[in-house]
C-alpha cells in the first residue's frame, strides 16, 4: 500500500470520523452507540493517522500526554458520579438539566452524557495508548 | 448514609485517578498516596462504628431501588474487611516509600495500589453479584501489572501463572452469573437468596454453586487451586505483594463466605463434607509446601495457602453444622450448640482473615528489610541478624510467632476459635489436620529465626551471591539492590514496627474483636437482616406471599432456609 | 496482686536490655529483686492458703469464649510459686557472675524472667485457656533460651527438637482443654466437678491432655528432648529443666486429678508411662559420664516418679507426690548450679576425669553432697522421705498394678539413681583425679549428648577455684532446706506439701488422719521412718547396690554398652525420622504439585472442578429439563452457529499461527452477528470493534514470537481432549438446563418502567431519559459496572505502557530507540508501513 | 436455537480449554479469548433469546410494545460490560507474553519454571 495514498486517506477521514463519533456518543441514549464505541471509532481514525505518519505524530496531534487523558476520562466518569452527590441525590445519580436550544427546542442533559463522554474519552486514551506503545517498542 | 458506604470505594478511586492524572510527579502521587491511606481507617472506622450503631447500610447507586439497580451494602462482615483494607493501605503506602525504588515508583505504584483498594473495598461492599464479578476485574488486573511492574524475568514468569488461572477463574465467575440469571432473573445477591429457594432445579443449583465455589476457590488459593500463588507471590518487591498477602486472598474467602451463606447455604449444608476436606488439603498442602522451601518470601508465600486453609475452615465447620441442623433441625438443646458453634466458626474466619492481613503482610515487610540488608533473601545466605540488628529481629520474633498462633498474638486467637468451634460441631478430623498444621507454622517460622537470625553467615555467603549474580547474567530475578540502596530503612520499619504492636494488641485487646467478628457470624448465619436491610418490605411481601403459594416454610429464621421442602415449579411472577 | 507478682516480673524482663545496657553485668542483681519481691509475697500468704484460704482474683477478658483472667492460688500452686519464684531468685543471682563472659547478657535475662513469668503465669492460672496460654510463652522463651548460644548448630537443633515436642504436645493440650471446659461445662479449674469415665468426650480430652503433659514433663517416648536442652546455660538448666518448667506437665495432671482421675484408665496410663520412664531414664542416667547428661536423665527418671504418684494416688501417693515434687525441685536445682560452678572452674565436664575437687572449692563441696545425699534418697533429707513415702505408696497401693511390681521397679531405679549420685557429686569432689587428665574430649562413646557449658575462656589459668558468692548460696541453700525440710514439717510439709498434696486428692479428708500418722508428734518427721519396714529395707538395699555399682562402675559400662544397639531405634530416631520424613513428603509433594508447569496446573484445576461438578450433579440427581428448540431454526441463524463451531474448532487443529489469529477473528465476527440477530445491536457493535483491535494486537505482538511446535504427545492430547470436551459438554448442558428454568421473571421490567417517562407523567418519579435500554443500564442503572469497566481499561493501558518501558534490560522508561512497526509479519503480509517520519527518538519525555 | 448455541457455547469452551493446555504462549492467548466468548454465549442464551427485537423505545412512546417480545436488555448489558472488561485483559495479557518471550526466550511453557522449585 502507497503510503501517500494511506497519508491522505488518513487525514480525510480523522476529522469525518472524529465528527461520526461524537455524534455516536451523543445519540447512544437512545439508539445503538454510546461512549465505548464512538472512543473506539476515535481511536482506529488516530491509528490509521498513526500508520500513515509514525506513532510519534500521532501522538503529538493528541496533544495531551495520552496517560493524563485516561486519567481525565475517568476522572469525568467519576465526576458525573459525584455532581450528583453534591446535589444532595446518590452516588451517580442522574441528574438533568434542561434548556432551550435555537432551532432544537427543549434539550435535556444530564450526568450519563457527562458520564458517556468520561467513557469516551477513557476509550480514545486506552486503546490509543496501548497501541501507539506497542507500535513504537520494535 | 449512602455516602459513607461508598466512601471507602470513592476515596480509592480519586486517589488512583488524581495519580494517573499526576503521572508525571511522583512527589505530587506521593501526596495524594498517603493522604488517600491516612484518610482510609478514618472512613473505615466511620463506617464500622456507623453499622455498630444502627445495623447493616445499604447505598442504592444512582437511587435506583434494590433489586433493579446496583445497591452497596455495609453489613458487620464487610465493614470488617474494610477496615483491614485501610489498615493495609496506609502500612504499605508508607511502606513503598521507603523501600520501592525509584523506576518502580514512576511506572504508576500509587495509582495502581488505590485503583487495587478500590475494587477491593468494592468486592467486599458490592450486593450485586455481577458487579462484584467488575470489581474482581479491576482488582485482578490491577494486581497483575502490580505484579509484573519492573519487568524482571521471575516476575514475568510468575505473572503469567497468575494471569492464566485467575482468568480462568474469571471466566467460571461469569458463566456462573449467566446461568444463575437465566434461572432466577436477577443480580442483587439479597434478591438472589429470597429468589432461589423458590426455583425447582437442585441439581442446576448445585452446579452454580461449585462454579461459585471453584471461581473464588482460585482467587482465594484454595487447593487444588493454589498453583498460582506460590508461582507468583515472591516474584515482585515486598512493598507490591505485602498488599496482596494483606487483602487479596481475602476477597476470594469473603466471596465465598457471603454467596455460600446468602445464596447458597442448603448447597453449603449439602456439600459441606467437600469443604471439610478442601479445608483439610489446603492447609496440609500449602504447610508442607512451605517446608520444602528456603527462601524467606517463597516460605511466606506457600504459607498464605495454608492459611487460607484455616480461613476456609471457619466456612466448613459453619457447613458442618448447617448440615447436621439440616438432618435434626428439631428443637433440642443440640441445634443451639450447633448454631451457635456455626457462628463462632464464621468468627473465626473473620478473625483469622484480619490476622493474617495483618501478619502475613508484616513478615512480607520484614522480609523486604532483610532483602534491603542482605541483598537475599535465601536463608542460606544470611545469618547473624540476631546480633546485628535486635529490633528486627524482635519485630520478626512476635509477628512470626503470632502467625504460628502463638500466645497471646493474634494468631492465638484465631486459631483457638477456629478450634474451638471445629469441636463444638464435631469435626474432629479437621480440628486435627488445624493443629498439626500450626505445629508446622512454628516449625517454618522457626526456621527462618534459626536460619536468617541466629545462624552465623556462611563466610562464603557473598561470594556465592555474587556468583550466583554472574551465572543468571546479572542480579537475580527476585534479588532487590544491595546494603539499602536508594531505600529509607526508617520508612521501612515503622509500618513494619506498628503491625508489630498491632499485632499484640489484636491479641491483647481480642475482646473487641471478638464481639465485632461474633457479630458477623450472626449476619452471616441470619441473612434475613441482610436481606431485609436491601429490599424494602413491601416487596418482601409479595415474596413471602409467593413462596407460602408455593409450599415452602416461611423465610424467617436464618440458617432454617436449609431445611427447605421440595418446591414445585411456578411459570408466575413473584414480581 | 496475683497479677501484681507476675506483672513485676514480666516488667523485669521488658527492662533487662535496658538496664544491662546501664548497669552492665551487674543488672542482673537488680533484676534478682523482680522473683524476690514475688517470693516474699507468696511466702507471707503461705500460711492463709495451707488452712485452706485460696487467693483468688479474676478479671474478664474474652467471657464469650469463657477466657477470663481468672487467677487462685491453692495449696498446690503456692507450692509452686514459692519454688518458681525462690530457686528463680537464686538463679538469677547466680546467673550474674556466670553470663558475665557471654554476649547479649541483657537479652538473656529478658528471656530467662519472661519464662519466669510465664511459668508463674501457669501455676496460677485458674481458667484453662489462661493457663494454655501460659503454657506456650513458656515453650516459646524456653526455646529462645536453649538455643541462646545461637551460633552453635548443636544448640539451634536442640531448642528446635525442644520446641517441636513441646509444641505439637502443647496443640494437643489446647484440644484437650476445650474438650475439658465442654464436658465439665465451665472453664474456670476451681469450678469443675469431677467428670465421669463415661462422658463422651472423656477419652478424647484425656489422651490429648497427656500427650500434652507428657511431652511437657518429657515422659517416655518424648523424654529425649530434654537431656539435649542442655545445651543451654547451667542456671537455664537449673531452672527451667530441672526444677521448674519440666515440672508443667506434672504439675497440669496434679491439677486435673480431681477432675479427671478417678477412672482407671488415668490410673494405668500414668502409673505404666511414669514408672516405664522412671526406670529407663534412671538406667540411661548411669551411662551417661557427663555432669549434666547424668543429671538430666535422672530428672527425666524423677518426672516419671511424680507422674506414677500421681497415677497410684491416694494419700500417700499423693504426698509422696508432693513431698518428692519439692525435694526434687530443691536438690536438682541444686546440683545442675554446682555442675555449672565445676564446669565453670575446671573447663571439663567428664567426671571421670575429674576428682578432689572439694579441697579447692569447699562451699560448692559441701553444697553437693547435702543435694546428693537428697538425690541418692538417704536419710535424713527430703529426698529420702518423699522416697519412703513413694515406696509405701506403691507397697500400699490398691490400684490394678500389682503393688510389689510398683515396689520392685522403684527399689531398681532407686538403685540406679543412688550410682547416678555418687558419679555427680562424690567422683569430682571426693574422688581421685586421673593423672593423665586432659581436656581433649576423647571420650566421644559418651558425647552424643553434646553438653557443652563454656562461654567464657580465661585459658591460661585452669586451677580450679571457689565460685563467687552469690554462685555458691543458692546451691547450698537450697541443699540445706532439702534436710530442713525434713527436720521441720511443721513449716515445709505441712504448710507445703500437705496443702499441696489436699488440693490433688479427690476426697480430701482423708489426707488429715494419714498425715497425722506420718507426720504429727515428732519434729523429727524423717526419723519416723527408721523403723524397721519394707519401704526402709528396700531403700538401704538401694544405697548399697547403688554403691557397688558406682564402684564397679567401669565393668557396669562396659557391659551396658552391649545394649546400645538398642539406643538406634529410640525415640530420638523416631523424631529425626518424622522431622525428616516431613520435610522429604513436603519436597516431594512440592515437586509434585508445584511441578512449574502451567499446562499441568490448569488441567488439573480443571479437572478438579469437573469433580465438583461431578460431584454435584451426583448428589442432586442431575440438571433436570434441559431445553430442545432445534426445531425452532432460522437458516441464517443457523449456518452462523455452525460456522463458529467450526471455527472454533479449528483453532485446536491449525498449525499456522496467522491463520489461527484470522480463524479466532472469525469466531468473534460470528458472535458479533449472533448479537446483532437476538436484538443486541450495541453489544455487537462493540464485538465487532473489539473483535478488529484484538487481532491488530495478536499481529503486532505474535510477529515477534516463534512458530507453533509441536511439544506434547499424542496421549497427551487425547487426554487434553477428553478432560476438554468433558467440561464443554458441561457447559452446554449447563446453558440449556438454564434456559429452560424460567419460572422466575427478570428484573427487567423495571428499566422498560423507567426509562422513558410518558405524557404528562407525575413528576417526581424517577426516570433515566433514555430509549435505548442496554445504554440506559450502562451509563445509569449500573453506571457502577461501567465506571469499574473503564477503569479496567485505564488500568491495561497503564500496564501495557509499563510492560514495554519498564524493564531490567533498558534504561527506565527509555524511548524505544528501534523504528516503530505495524505489524509487518510474513513476506505475503504487506499491509504494514515502516512509519517513515520516525527517527530514533531518545529524550525522554515519558 | 437455545439447543445450537449452548452446544456452541460448549464447542468453544472445550476449544478454549484444549488451546489452554498446550504449552505455547499464543494458544494460551487464544484459548482465553475463546472461552471469553464462551461465556458471553452462555450468559446471552441463558438469558433466553428473542429474534430480532433489540430493546429501544421507539419515538414516541413511552415503554417498549408488550408485542413483539424484546430481548432481555440486562444479559446485553452485562455482555457489554464484559467484552470491554476482557478486553483489557487480553490486550494485557498478549503484551505480558510478548515480554516473557523476550525474557525468557522461548514460547514454551513447560521451560518456564525458575519461580517454582
Amino acid at each position: 500500500m502507497n503510503s501517500v495514498i494511506l497519508r491522505t486517506a488518513a487525514r480525510v477521514l480523522l476529522p469525518l470520523l472524529v465528527i461520526f463519533s461524537i455524534i455516536l456518543l451523543l445519540r447512544g441514549h437512545n439508539v445503538p452507540g454510546g461512549g465505548f464505541v464512538g472512543g473506539l471509532l476515535v481511536a482506529s481514525a488516530v491509528v490509521l493517522y498513526a500508520m500513515a505518519e509514525g506513532p510519534r505524530k500521532a501522538r503529538a496531534i493528541m496533544r495531551i500526554d495520552l496517560q493524563v487523558l485516561i486519567g481525565i476520562g475517568l476522572l469525568i466518569g467519576l465526576a458525573a458520579g459525584l455532581i450528583g452527590v453534591a446535589a444532595g441525590e446518590p452516588f451517580m445519580a442522574g441528574l438533568w438539566f434542561e434548556f432551550p436550544a435555537p432551532g432544537l427546542g427543549e434539550i435535556k442533559v444530564g450526568t450519563p452524557l457527562l458520564f458517556d463522554i468520561g467513557v469516551y474519552v477513557t476509550v480514545l486514551a486506552v486503546c490509543l495508548h496501548m497501541i501507539l506503545s506497542l507500535a513504537e517498542d520494535a | 448514609m449512602d455516602l459513607l458506604v461508598a466512601s471507602p470505594i470513592l476515596l480509592h478511586l480519586t486517589a488512583g485517578l488524581l495519580c494517573v492524572v499526576a503521572w508525571k510527579s511522583v512527589p505530587a502521587q506521593r501526596v495524594i498516596s498517603i493522604v488517600a491511606a491516612l484518610l482510609g481507617p478514618l472512613v473505615a472506622g466511620l463506617l464500622l462504628v456507623t453499622v455498630h450503631n444502627s445495623g447493616p447500610q445499604t447505598a442504592a447507586l444512582a437511587g435506583w431501588p434494590a433489586p433493579y439497580g446496583i445497591v452497596l451494602v455495609g453489613d458487620a462482615v464487610s465493614v470488617i474487611m474494610v477496615a483491614l483494607v485501610a489498615v493495609v493501605g496506609l502500612a504499605v503506602v508508607v511502606y513503598a516509600m521507603g523501600a520501592l525504588d525509584k523506576p518502580r515508583e514512576r511506572a504508576g505504584y500509587h495509582p495502581l495500589i488505590h485503583l487495587l483498594l478500590t475494587a477491593v473495598n468494592g468486592a467486599f461492599l458490592s450486593g450485586d453479584v455481577f458487579n462484584m464479578y467488575v470489581w474482581f476485574e479491576v482488582m485482578l488486573l490491577a494486581s497483575f501489572v502490580l505484579i509484573t511492574l519492573g519487568g524482571t524475568r521471575g516476575q514475568l514468569e510468575g505473572a503469567i501463572k497468575y494471569v492464566t488461572l485467575n482468568l480462568l477463574s474469571s471466566v467460571l465467575f461469569l458463566s456462573a452469573i449467566g446461568l444463575l440469571y437465566g434461572i432466577v432473573g436477577t443480580l442483587n445477591l439479597a434478591d438472589i437468596a429470597v429468589k432461589l429457594p423458590l426455583v425447582d432445579a437442585p441439581g442446576l443449583k448445585a452446579v452454580i454453586a461449585m462454579l461459585f465455589l471453584v471461581a473464588f476457590g482460585i482467587k482465594a488459593a484454595l487447593f487444588p487451586f493454589f498453583f498460582w500463588l506460590p508461582a507468583s507471590y515472591h516474584t515482585p518487591p515486598p512493598a507490591i505483594i505485602a498488599v496482596f498477602a494483606g487483602v487479596l486472598t481475602k476477597v476470594g474467602i469473603y466471596s465465598i463466605l457471603r454467596v455460600f451463606t446468602l445464596c447458597f447455604p442448603q448447597q453449603l449444608a449439602e456439600f459441606a463434607d467437600v469443604f471439610v476436606w478442601i479445608a483439610g488439603f489446603t492447609m496440609v498442602v500449602g504447610v508442607l509446601g512451605a517446608a520444602a522451601q528456603f527462601e524467606m518470601r517463597r516460605i511466606l508465600a506457600f504459607h498464605s495457602v495454608s492459611q487460607v486453609g484455616y480461613m476456609f475452615m471457619g466456612i466448613a465447620i459453619a457447613g458442618v453444622c448447617l448440615a447436621q441442623l439440616a438432618i435434626d433441625p428439631a428443637g433440642d438443646e443440640q441445634t443451639g450448640v450447633l448454631r451457635q458453634a456455626a457462628v463462632v466458626a464464621v468468627a473465626g474466619t473473620m478473625i483469622f482473615m484480619l490476622h493474617h492481613g495483618v501478619v502475613k503482610m508484616n513478615l512480607f515487610f520484614i522480609s523486604g528489610i532483610v532483602m534491603k540488608l542482605r541483598g537475599t533473601a535465601e536463608l542460606k545466605h544470611l545469618g547473624d541478624l540476631y546480633r546485628t540488628h535486635p529490633m528486627l529481629s524482635l519485630l520478626f520474633m512476635v509477628t512470626a510467632m503470632s502467625l504460628a498462633g502463638i500466645p497471646v498474638l493474634s494468631g492465638f486467637w484465631a486459631k483457638l476459635v477456629l478450634v474451638r468451634a471445629g469441636l463444638d460441631a464435631g469435626a474432629w478430623w479437621l480440628v486435627g489436620a488445624a493443629l498439626f498444621v500450626g505445629s508446622l507454622t512454628l516449625f517454618s517460622m522457626v526456621k527462618i529465626w534459626a536460619e536468617a537470625f541466629w545462624k552465623t553467615t556462611p563466610a562464603d555467603a557473598d561470594k556465592a551471591l555474587a556468583a550466583h549474580d554472574e551465572s543468571q547474567g546479572g542480579p537475580v530475578p527476585g534479588v532487590e539492590p544491595r546494603a539499602g540502596q536508594g531505600a529509607n530503612l526508617t520508612l521501612m520499619t515503622i509500618p513494619a514496627a506498628a503491625l508489630t504492636v498491632l499485632a499484640v494488641a489484636m491479641g491483647v485487646g481480642i475482646a473487641p474483636i471478638y464481639r465485632a467478628a461474633e457479630r458477623a457470624g450472626e449476619a452471616v448465619m441470619n441473612p434475613d437482616q441482610y436481606i431485609e436491610a436491601v429490599l424494602d418490605a413491601e416487596y418482601l411481601e409479595r415474596l413471602d406471599e409467593h413462596r407460602a403459594a408455593l409450599g415452602l416454610p416461611p423465610r424467617r429464621g436464618g440458617a432454617t432456609v436449609v431445611a427447605e421442602a421440595d418446591p414445585t415449579p411456578s411459570p408466575e411472577d413473584p414480581s | 496482686m496475683i497479677i501484681g507478682s507476675i506483672a513485676i516480673i514480666a516488667l523485669a524482663a521488658l527492662l533487662a536490655p535496658w538496664l544491662h545496657r546501664w548497669l552492665g553485668w551487674r543488672a542482673g542483681y537488680v533484676l534478682a529483686l523482680a522473683p524476690a519481691a514475688g517470693f516474699v509475697y507468696y511466702a507471707r500468704e503461705l500460711m492463709g492458703v495451707a488452712e485452706g484460704r485460696a487467693l483468688v482474683s479474676t478479671l474478664e477478658w474474652l467471657p464469650e469464649l469463657g477466657v477470663s483472667l481468672g487467677f487462685r492460688v491453692d495449696g498446690l500452686s503456692m507450692l509452686f510459686c514459692l519454688l518458681i519464684t525462690g530457686i528463680g531468685t537464686f538463679v538469677l543471682m547466680y546467673a550474674t557472675p556466670y553470663m558475665k563472659d557471654y554476649a547479649l547478657r541483657g537479652r538473656f535475662f529478658s528471656y530467662l524472667l519472661g519464662f519466669m513469668g510465664s511459668m508463674l503465669g501457669l501455676v496460677v492460672a485458674d481458667n484453662v485457656i489462661l493457663l494454655f496460654i501460659f503454657w506456650e510463652l513458656t515453650s516459646i522463651t524456653s526455646y529462645l533460651l536453649i538455643g541462646f548460644d545461637h551460633d552453635r548448630l548443636a544448640a539451634r537443633k536442640a531448642a528446635l527438637q525442644a520446641l517441636l515436642t513441646t509444641g505439637l504436645g502443647g496443640l494437643a493440650l489446647l484440644a484437650g482443654l476445650i474438650l475439658l471446659a465442654t464436658a465439665a461445662g465451665t472453664y474456670e479449674i476451681s469450678r469443675m466437678g469431677p467428670i465421669s469415665g463415661d462422658h463422651p468426650l472423656y477419652v478424647g480430652a484425656l489422651v490429648c491432655i497427656l500427650a500434652g503433659c507428657f511431652t511437657k514433663s518429657a515422659q517416655f517416648p518424648f523424654h529425649y528432648w530434654l537431656p539435649n536442652a542442655m545445651e543451654a546455660p547451667s542456671p537455664v538448666s537449673a531452672f527451667l529443666h530441672s526444677s521448674t518448667m519440666v515440672k508443667a506437665g506434672v504439675f497440669l495432671l496434679a491439677k486435673l486429678n480431681p477432675i479427671m482421675g478417678e477412672t482407671a484408665l488415668w490410673d494405668t496410663l500414668l502409673v505404666g508411662f511414669g514408672g516405664f520412664t522412671m526406670l529407663f531414664a534412671a538406667y540411661l542416667a548411669t551411662r551417661k559420664t557427663e555432669l549434666k547428661p547424668v543429671l538430666a536423665y535422672s530428672t527425666v527418671s524423677s518426672l516419671g516418679i511424680i507422674t506414677m504418684l500421681i497415677g497410684v494416688g491416694g494419700t500417700y501417693g499423693t504426698l509422696a507426690a508432693m513431698g518428692y515434687l519439692f525435694a526434687h525441685a530443691l536438690f536438682k536445682a541444686a546440683l545442675f548450679l554446682i555442675a555449672g560452678i565445676v564446669v565453670h572452674a575446671t573447663h571439663e565436664k567428664n567426671t571421670e576425669k575429674l576428682g578432689g575437687l572439694a579441697r579447692a572449692m569447699p562451699f560448692t563441696a559441701l553444697a553437693a553432697v547435702v543435694a546428693g545425699l537428697s538425690l541418692a534418697g538417704a536419710p535424713p533429707m527430703l529426698g529420702f522421705v518423699g522416697k519412703e513415702l513413694l515406696l509405701k505408696a506403691g507397697l500400699g497401693s490398691a490400684n490394678a498394678i500389682p503393688a510389689i511390681a510398683i515396689a520392685s521397679v522403684t527399689g531398681v531405679a532407686a538403685a540406679l539413681t543412688v550410682m547416678a549420685a555418687f558419679v555427680v557429686v562424690w567422683k569430682p569432689f571426693f574422688g581421685r583425679k586421673p593423672e593423665h587428665a586432659g581436656h581433649a574430649h576423647d571420650d566421644a562413646a559418651n558425647n552424643d549428648d553434646a553438653s557443652n557449658d563454656h562461654g567464657h575462656h580465661g585459658h591460661g589459668d585452669h586451677a580450679p577455684h571457689e565460685a563467687p558468692f552469690t554462685m555458691w548460696i543458692g546451691p547450698i541453700t537450697l541443699g540445706v532446706l532439702t534436710i530442713l525440710g525434713a527436720l521441720l514439717p511443721v513449716y515445709f510439709v505441712d504448710a507445703v506439701v500437705k496443702s499441696a498434696a489436699h488440693d490433688v486428692l479427690h476426697n480430701a479428708a482423708a489426707i488429715e488422719p494419714v498425715a497425722r500418722t506420718v507426720y504429727e508428734g515428732t519434729s523429727l518427721a524423717a526419723f519416723d521412718m527408721l523403723y524397721i519396714s519394707t519401704p526402709l529395707l528396700i531403700s538401704l538395699g538401694a544405697l548399697a547396690v547403688g554403691l557397688v555399682l558406682y564402684v564397679l562402675r567401669k565393668p557396669y559400662r562396659a557391659t551396658t554398652e552391649l545394649l546400645a544397639p538398642i539406643d538406634r531405634v529410640g525415640p530420638l530416631r523416631m523424631y529425626h525420622w518424622a522431622l525428616d520424613g516431613v520435610v522429604a513428603l513436603a519436597k516431594r509433594q512440592t515437586r509434585f504439585l508445584q511441578n512449574g508447569s502451567l499446562p499441568i496446573y490448569l488441567r488439573f484445576v480443571v479437572t478438579a472442578m469437573l469433580v465438583l461438578v461431578g460431584v454435584a450433579l451426583l448428589r442432586t440427581g442431575g440438571l433436570g429439563t434441559l431445553r430442545n428448540d432445534l426445531d425452532d431454526l432460522g437458516i441464517v441463524e443457523g449456518i452462523l452457529v455452525l460456522m463458529m463451531i467450526a471455527a472454533a474448532y479449528a483453532t485446536t487443529r491449525q498449525r499456522s499461527r496467522l491463520a489461527t489469529i484470522a480463524i479466532l477473528g472469525i469466531v468473534g465476527y460470528a458472535v458479533a452477528l449472533i448479537f446483532v440477530l437476538f436484538g443486541a445491536p450495541d453489544v455487537s457493535m462493540t464485538q465487532f470493534a473489539v473483535e478488529t483491535l484484538t487481532v491488530v494486537l495478536f499481529v503486532l505482538v505474535v510477529y515477534h514470537l516463534p512458530r507453533f511446535a509441536l511439544f506434547s504427545n499424542r496421549a497427551t492430547r487425547l487426554m487434553d481432549a477428553l478432560i476438554a470436551s468433558v467440561a464443554g459438554l458441561a457447559v452446554g448442558a449447563l446453558v440449556l438446563a438454564s434456559s429452560a428454568e424460567t419460572s422466575i421473571a427478570p428484573i427487567s421490567w423495571y428499566f422498560n418502567e423507567h426509562a422513558y417517562p410518558a405524557e404528562g407523567d407525575p413528576a417526581g418519579r424517577h426516570y433515566a431519559y433514555g430509549r435505548n435500554l442496554v445504554n440506559v443500564i450502562l451509563v445509569d442503572f449500573r453506571s457502577m459496572d461501567t465506571l469499574g469497566e473503564i477503569t479496567v481499561l485505564g488500568i491495561a493501558a497503564i500496564g501495557v505502557f509499563t510492560l514495554l518501558r519498564l524493564r531490567p534490560d533498558r534504561e527506565p522508561f527509555a524511548e524505544p530507540t528501534g523504528a516503530a512497526t505495524f505489524g509487518a509479519d510474513e513476506p505475503d503480509h504487506k499491509r504494514a508501513s515502516q512509519g517513515e517520519g520516525e527517527r530514533p527518538h531518545r529524550e525522554g519525555s515519558a | 436455537m437455545h439447543t445450537l448455541l449452548a452446544i456452541a457455547a460448549g464447542v468453544m469452551f472445550a476449544s478454549g480449554l484444549y488451546m489452554m493446555f498446550r504449552r505455547s504462549f499464543v494458544k494460551l492467548i487464544i484459548g482465553l479469548v475463546l472461552i471469553g466468548h464462551a461465556a458471553n454465549i452462555v450468559i446471552f442464551t441463558s438469558g433466553g433469546l428473542v429474534r430480532g427485537a433489540p430493546a429501544l423505545i421507539p419515538a414516541g412512546e413511552a415503554r417498549l410494545p408488550d408485542d413483539p417480545a424484546f430481548t432481555d436488555p440486562l444479559p446485553p448489558a452485562l455482555i457489554l460490560t464484559a467484552i470491554v472488561i476482557s478486553f483489557a485483559i487480553i490486550s494485557y495479557t498478549i503484551v505480558l507474553v510478548r515480554r516473557a518471550y523476550q525474557a525468557i526466550g522461548t514460547d514454551d511453557l513447560d521451560q518456564m519454571r525458575s519461580t517454582d522449585k
